[in-house]
């Protein structure tokens, strides 16, 4: 059989995932577990591809798993899943150090990203090219916007908690919904981003949005609470409705940019793998996913409800379908 | 490992076979070598293989089996001593054929030919699995998006939400031009790099230069990506893009194609100095001789005695650029946009394959399956100009002597 | 007629076209030439004749400077060709090439049109105006090397497809559509039938008229034939040199007699 | 103007041009000459310089990663929170984990920073107890449990230190950049400077880069590229052993053998397309056919190895042919001539003469399939691996990483100190592909020639 | 003595070593070989001539299947080799080459050292069981063909870097090396010069006691000296074949007659 833990899926959750490997080899019998990345999709993919020893036992994700993969694991088998969510990814904007402060709202990243705008009442093109443009209160900087490809999961979260949320903060959204009759068609077009430039996609990761705004510092990227973290002295953060992000102020709710992170394990293979449900609950142990566990320390935003997911783990609760 | 160490016996074997059938053919011969049909040395090695060949197949078919769940993983240990029985039949067998008039070195052909033969079909073998491995997932995808809007969509918008715009158009210009790019650069630097390596440089000088240029095809494409990101990019926008009032973006088609053609000099420039030194020196001396410069025997002898084999460097420095990732993701962007400015951020099929296949989507949805579809697109696509390449070469090929 | 001593002295400086002086060749240590000394005159035909490797083709070589593509061949003293030392720095071996005309030992047609193979040499020369007097220099060369009956008919085909006598032909016309001041032949009808070797030497006769030809070979009837003044080589020397009469009635050296008797090789 | 000569006798000799002084025309095609030679030149400078930029871009990126910054200080084994039933049971020892081995460290930082006599103002706890890295308590632990009976002792330990202090003594971090950082402070770097002066910090040639296995996030200073090349080093064996015969086969045949017809048109056109193919989808290929279908496991360099050998197979197979295809066929007919079959004129003369292609094929199929990250993303092998894999074959079944699949992980990591790590994995790699192409490009020189 | 149909009849069975029958060769469209009918005897020096272009060299590739490396060649007919269709599908063409050997029109010695050129047909065909036998084989063929003096010192040098006539030593020496049953041999005299010629011919008539050998020349004289049989080929037609004497007193054909009078080309 096989000896290590396979683990698969998100590169979001990939860095709690290997501190949590590597402490889990170093202070237990069991050898460390392999933790790929590949995305939420491919590791998910992996993981309902069957039950056996060439399949993967944990599927790592940054988002919730949907009910028709659900339906494709059962197909191929994957009977029993037990869902573990592991706490909150930030997401953040920052812009160089060098750069000015920065205060937005929602409402500014509308107007200074999305495709269409509302100007007087009327539906245009957006042509804004500087940050005070779009409010007078923010620095005279030309807008350039560095945020996730369409591949990354803090794309979405970005489009529907800062884009659409702006889109209606601004009052947009009656305006389209008005025009367009439709209140999905009005979404989306609040959220479909402009393509001139000024919006750049990054199919790559936060360091290549950070190499980014180094060699072009007017730019304003999206990170990760814990990229930004241990990157402070490249990066000034931005506050987001007045509140400064930070573990805290995302586990109380303020902060209101973030997501769930979770792993999936795959029941079957408990018993099968040694030192599988070791793992997952040494992940979820509070000295490691708590406030003052390492993850913590390293940016991951600690699950408040965490107790009730120990005892998840413990029972093996299988998710209902 | 049981079969590992079948392997290793029956490898011991025919090493037996080979020593056991050449002197026994040496025996046969008596003191005439010429009565034997074949050499000694090919009667060993007769026997050798037809030890080898059915071992191998035995232990082939039971792996195929046990692939296909038909044999249980148990079941080792026998098909390891059955392997090795049939490689003892073989032996037997192989020791009884040799004689005067054994073709020994026919069958010893015979036998290589098949395996080089079945190494060809590996390249079919590839092919189909290939085709395979994308064809599902692609059929998938259709089920759930519009050919149609696929093949002739000009926008590539895909969303969480679902009811994206995946229209591979604009891709499919993004990998074409870059690649164009890529090739402008690459071909003529590689050429003249293998030109003046194979006719002009002294011995100590290529010795040096080709391992030289070779390297900079082992340096991994993210250096090449980060050198595109951090310096050419932000070079062309300072200096050509903004004076020229071309737009200021950081990535464009021009930094990625520029760096990729850096990276693609030596498939370019070493292939082609191998094919170009080995075209004969009388070609040379026949045109030196009619008071011909160097360059000119060279651009009218050499190089097309040579196209052949350059033509094949060239496709393979094309199909590099056409799968090349890292460079395009950092030196070009993510954006999918149909345009002809040079200095604007485009991106390849190649490149949203490998982002949406390694996505956070769903995996079921189109926006992953797109990925499938994507890639048997883009083997379609080069399938069609390989074929027009091949034609081409037919037509101009100049064989020597 | 006269010797090789009185030659040198009766024979006007102008006339002379090529000389050579204290020519050493080597390849890598072997010594291929030995100190070769000889006058090649203008409007003359020379024959270089003499056994197998005995360093004819070398010596050839060295006339036009196609031993410079030899990696290990190296060459010493001085050859002249109308006064000027063709190994001066300031030369350039391709307009040395092109007055210096080649055929080589072995034929080697370009993988090309027949056409083209011809038309090379006066297309990187710029010796036709325009494709009718380009035909023309093709079709008056083929017809010097008397190939063109054969070929007429299958002018695009390739070079490379023809028999070996024909190639040989073929490179014979190559190098005399480029109106070379001196042509070197090395065993230019070697593959030829008796009939075509007429023909081709009608031609050298032709040539001679208004250029200097040196041709190597191996028959002596031939050098008889055709050529004024004949170089024996042997072993890397230069043995005797003279009116082709003189070496072949009077021979001074008894290696020369033992040659054109047969007896050496 | 013809070229011609014409009889003409009596007419008066054409002046004979100089062969010192070049005539218009060939002045120009010597221009044309000079040109296409500097073009030559230039275009191997071009490559040159190219490769010179990149090359010091990651060497001087990378170099640091061979260096490295520890700190030796000693340490109380406290038995009380080491050993807390106080048995010395190895067994119940374990129970404790690295944290508690974390805080015995932080206290003996502490103290000797306390014992020694720095004066810094404003230095914080943290400060103090961050300067180890946390590597160090995973050591501390492993020491202790292979020798209970250190608990209760004073040892002198060796450990790195933390990748901004290390950074510090590389250039990368500065004073200001410290103020700006929230993971480190000018107070802390002025404190390992103190101890620098002291002797307690030394910065020493790295070994453990090479050896060490990859670590997590927190630990850059202790990452190292151990289990990356054994992986690459499996993977090469396997593509070496593989994609060379069967290349050169493929291509022997197709080139030698085949008969010229539709049906090897096909398979030359489906070679070039394969050529084509984005090494992501020779990983699609893999992942349904060596690990669904064939059952072999995830992460596995055999894997890797066969998806690579499919993956550098056409580049082998063009240049092999490539370089058949330049043989003259007159060396062929030689040794038909004399006898030999066809399989023997091609293994005896015409294989050696197309050896410098085949070679040149290879190195550059090697170069490729060592540097490839994208196929290796769907089997499994880019991943965080700790454990390595035993000695072939076994190893070949064990989980590993490869060497471009380490820089394309710590590219992405969020600690600046990974890319340095980076650079030197790149290093790293550029090495062992140099090593590989060694022998190659040798043996290529010994088969030049021309004919 | 007596003509060609004389010879038809006269001869046994036994002593014919090849015979031809209804042969067409095809160039693509090119029609080269021409409905060619020939017997050549074993023990038998037979001569093929005619003029440069005419199929001499085609028609000897055909005897042992070199012509099978032309893609666009096309043979028709039937040659047997003591009394087996070599063009049969069971026929190994190496086999047959191993009993045909072949000296090519153009040198083309392997890019290897002299002595392993020599000794490469030995070496596949085994025919020496140690090194000692392997240098008498080399050292005797080289010997044959006129070679060894001038290479002894040399074995070990390219076998590319030697002088056109050397070369063509060369090949003879490696043909001769395996000893084939046929030697075929296409203009081997033709860079050498009268010595080395008659020493190679010399060779040829050695041969000639154990084997048959077939000789491409354009030499009149060499056929005439060497051969007993002689074919005169024009334009693809074998027009004439009888005994050597016969061909060149009293030739049947004008065509042949025209031929060695010196008449057509
Ligand atoms: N590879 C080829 N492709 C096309 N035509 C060819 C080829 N080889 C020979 N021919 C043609 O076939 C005819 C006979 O050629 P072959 O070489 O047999 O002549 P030959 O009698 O040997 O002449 P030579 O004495 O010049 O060598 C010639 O017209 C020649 O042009
Ligand atoms: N490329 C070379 N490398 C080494 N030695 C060479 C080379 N070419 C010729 N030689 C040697 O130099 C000597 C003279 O050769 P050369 O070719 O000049 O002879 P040749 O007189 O033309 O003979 P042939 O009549 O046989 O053509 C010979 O001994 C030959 O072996
Ligand atoms: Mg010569
Ligand atoms: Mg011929």
């Amino acid at each position: 059989a096989r000896d290590q833990i396979q683990i698969a899926g998100s590169s979001t959750v990939l860095p709690y995932a290997t501190i949590v490997a590597e402490a889990f080899g170093e202070n237990t019998d069991f050898p460390t577990p392999v933790v790929e990345s590949g995305g939420s999709s491919a590791g998910l993919k992996k993981f309902c591809e069957g039950v056996g020893e060439n399949t993967v036992d944990i599927a790592n994700a940054s988002r919730a798993i949907k009910d028709s993969e659900i339906e494709t694991c059962a197909a191929n088998g994957v009977t029993d899943i037990i869902e573990v969510r592991i706490g909150y990814d930030g997401i953040v904007f920052a812009n160089a150090s060098s750069g000015p402060d920065f205060v937005f709202t929602p409402a500014d990243w509308f107007n200074a990203l999305s495709a269409k705008v509302v100007k007087d009442g009327a539906i245009v093109d957006n042509a804004a090219a500087n940050w005070n443009e779009v409010n007078p209160d923010l620095p005279e900087q030309p807008i350039l916007a560095f945020v996730p490809g369409t591949k990354h999961g803090t794309r979405e979260v970005f489009e529907e908690k800062v884009i659409l949320a702006g889109c209606e903060e601004s009052g947009a959204m009656e305006v389209f919904a008005a025009e367009m009759g439709d209140e999905d068609k009005a979404e989306e077009a609040c959220m479909t981003l402009r393509t001139d430039g000024k919006s750049v996609d990054i199919d790559g990761d936060y360091t290549e949005t950070l190499a980014r705004i180094e060699s072009d510092p007017n730019g304003i990227g999206v990170f990760g609470l814990s990229f930004y973290e241990n990157n402070t002295d490249k990066l000034k953060v931005a506050t987001m409705s007045g509140v400064t992000p930070s573990t805290e102020s995302i586990a109380s709710g303020e902060y209101p940019v973030s997501r769930p992170l979770f792993f999936y394990v795959k029941k079957q293979h408990i018993g099968e793998i040694q030192g599988l449900k070791e793992y997952a609950e040494f992940f979820v142990a509070d000295e490691l996913a708590g406030p003052d566990g390492p993850l913590a320390e390293y940016g991951l935003v600690a699950d408040p409800e965490l107790a009730a997911t120990q005892e998840a783990v413990v029972n093996e609760t299988v998710m209902s379908k | 490992m049981p079969l590992s160490w079948a392997l290793l016996a029956s490898l011991l074997l025919a090493v037996a076979g080979y020593l056991i059938g050449r002197s026994r053919a040496f025996a046969v011969a008596g003191s005439d070598i010429r009565s034997l049909h074949s050499r000694p040395i090919y009667h060993g090695a007769s026997v050798a293989l037809m030890t080898l060949t059915p071992a191998i197949i035995v232990m082939i078919a039971a792996s195929l089996l046990r692939m296909a769940k038909a044999l249980s993983p148990e079941a080792v240990g026998l098909v390891g001593l059955l392997a090795l029985a049939a490689g003892i039949a073989g032996l037997g067998w192989g020791i009884t054929r040799i004689g005067a008039g054994y073709q020994a070195r026919n069958v010893v052909e015979r036998i290589v030919m098949g395996v080089l033969i079945f190494c060809s079909s590996i390249a079919i073998l590839t092919t189909a699995g290939i085709v395979l491995s994308l064809i599902f997932e692609t059929g998938h995808f259709f089920q759930k998006y519009n050919w149609l809007d696929f093949f002739l969509g000009t926008e590539w918008t895909p969303r969480f939400q679902g009811n994206s715009a995946l229209g591979i158009l604009p891709l499919l210009w993004g990998t074409l031009y870059i690649s164009l790019i890529a090739l402008l650069v690459a071909v003529p630097i590689g050429m003249f790099a293998a030109i003046y390596m194979s006719e002009y440089a002294s011995k100590r000088v290529r010795g040096i230069a080709k391992p030289a240029i070779e390297v900079l095809a082992g340096i991994p494409t993210i250096v090449y990506g980060l050198f595109a990101l951090i310096t050419v990019g932000p070079m062309l926008r300072d200096y050509f893009a903004q004076p020229l009032g071309l737009g200021n973006s950081g990535s464009s088609v021009l930094t990625a194609g520029l760096v990729m053609g850096i990276m693609l000099i030596p498939f370019v420039s070493s292939l082609s100095d191998d094919i170009i030194n080995a075209v004969p020196q009388s070609m040379r001396d026949g045109a030196l001789g009619l008071g011909s410069t160097p360059s000119e025997t060279i651009r009218q002898v050499v190089l097309p005695a040579a196209l052949p084999g350059v033509v094949g460097a060239v496709l393979l420095a094309a199909s590099r650029a056409i799968g090349e990732t890292m460079i395009v993701v950092l030196g070009a962007g993510a954006a999918a946009k149909l345009g002809l400015n040079p200095f604007e951020a485009m991106t390849t099929i190649t490149v949203k394959i490998v982002s949406q296949l390694t996505g956070d989507n769903d995996f079921a949805a189109p926006e992953t399956l797109v990925a499938f579809a994507l890639g048997l697109t883009l083997f379609v696509i080069t399938l069609g100009l390989n074929i027009v390449a091949l034609y081409i070469v037919r037509k101009y090929r100049e064989q020597y002597e | 007629m006269y010797d090789i001593n009185r030659a040198e002295s009766a024979v006007t400086q102008q006339d002379i076209k090529i000389s050579a002086r204290n020519v050493q060749v080597y390849y890598g240590d072997t010594h291929a030439i030995k100190d070769v000394n000889v006058e090649i005159l203008d409007k003359t035909v020379t024959a270089f004749i003499g056994p197998s490797g005995c360093g004819k083709s070398t010596f050839l070589r060295c006339i036009n400077r196609m031993n410079d593509t030899i990696d290990i061949a190296r060459i010493e003293g001085q050859i002249r060709l109308d006064g000027e030392d063709i190994y001066d720095r300031r030369v350039d071996p391709v307009q040395l090439r092109a007055k210096v005309g080649m055929v080589f030992q072995k034929p080697n047609p370009f993988p090309k049109s027949i056409y083209d193979n011809v038309a090379y040499g006066p297309r990187i020369h710029g010796l036709a105006r325009n494709k009718t007097e380009l035909d023309e220099i093709v079709e008056k060369s083929l017809r010097g090397s008397a190939l063109w009956n054969e070929v007429k008919d299958r002018l695009d085909e390739p070079g490379t497809g023809l028999s070996g006598g024909q190639q040989q032909r073929l490179c014979i016309a190559r190098a005399v559509a480029t109106a070379p001041e001196v042509l070197l032949m090395d065993e230019p009808c070697s593959a030829l039938d008796p009939i075509a070797t007429g023909q081709v030497e009608e031609l050298i006769d032709q040539l001679r008229s208004e250029y200097s030809v040196v041709i190597v070979t191996h028959s002596m009837q031939q050098a008889a034939r055709v050529s004024q003044k004949t170089a024996f080589f042997h072993l890397g020397n230069l043995v005797e040199y003279g009116e082709t009469d003189d070496i072949f009635t009077k021979p001074q050296d008894s290696r020369t007699e033992a040659y054109i008797s047969g007896r050496i090789g | 103007m013809t070229d011609l000569p014409m009889p003409q006798s009596g007419a008066a000799p054409v002046p004979k041009s100089s062969l010192m002084v070049a005539d218009t025309r060939t002045r120009r095609r010597n221009a044309a000459e000079k040109r296409f030679r500097l073009y030559g030149a230039g275009a191997i400078g071009v490559a040159l310089i190219a490769l010179v930029v990149l090359l010091t871009s990651i060497i001087g990126g990378g170099a640091g990663a061979f260096r490295q910054t520890y700190l030796s200080i000693p340490v109380a084994l406290d038995a009380e929170t080491l050993d807390p039933k106080g048995n010395r049971n190895p067994d119940e020892m374990s129970k404790v984990l690295t944290l508690s081995y974390g805080k015995v460290l932080d206290r003996a930082v502490d103290a000797a920073v306390g014992s020694s006599e720095i004066e810094i103002t404003d230095l914080s706890e943290k400060d103090i107890s961050s300067l180890v890295s946390k590597e160090a308590s995973a050591q501390l632990r492993n020491r202790v449990l292979a020798d209970p009976e250190l608990v209760g002792q004073t040892v002198d330990v060796n450990v790195l230190v933390n990748g901004r202090i290390d950074g510090y003594f590389k250039g990368r971090v500065t004073m200001e950049s410290a103020a700006a950082d929230a993971n480190t402070s000018p107070q802390q770097l002025m404190l390992a400077d103190a101890l620098k002066e002291q002797g307690m910090l030394v910065t020493r040639f790295n070994w453990n880069f090479i050896t060490n296995p990859d670590a997590s996030d927190q630990r850059p200073e202790a990452a190292g590229v151990g289990v990356a090349i054994l992986g690459s080093f499996y993977m090469m064996l396997v593509v070496l052993l593989l994609a060379v015969p069967i290349g050169v086969a493929a291509s022997i045949y197709l080139e030698e053998f085949a008969p010229k017809n539709r049906w090897t048109d096909v398979i030359e056109v489906n070679i070039s397309n394969l050529a084509a193919v984005p090494s992501i989808v020779f990983g699609i290929l893999g992942l349904a056919a060596f690990i669904n279908f064939a059952g072999l496991p995830q992460s596995a360099p055999v894997v890797g190895g066969l998806v690579l050998t499919l993956m550098t197979l056409p580049t082998i197979i063009i240049s092999t042919r490539a370089a058949l295809k330049a043989v003259p066929p007159s060396i062929r007919d030689a040794a038909l001539g004399v006898g030999a079959s066809r399989m023997q004129s091609v293994f005896h003369h015409v294989l050696p003469l197309a050896m410098p292609g085949i070679l040149t094929g290879t190195i550059i199929g090697l170069a490729q399939a060592l540097g490839e990250t994208a196929p290796l993303l769907l089997i499994g092998m880019v991943a965080f691996v700790r454990e390595f894999p035993a000695a072939p074959p076994e190893g070949l079944f064990d989980p590993a990483s490869a060497l471009p699949v380490q820089v394309y992980n710590w590219t992405q990591r969020a600690d600046p100190a990974f890319v340095e790590r980076a650079s030197g994995a790149i290093i790293v790699l550029l090495i062992f592909l140099f090593c590989m192409n060694l022998l190659a490009i040798f043996l290529r020189r010994r088969f030049e020639r021309r004919w």
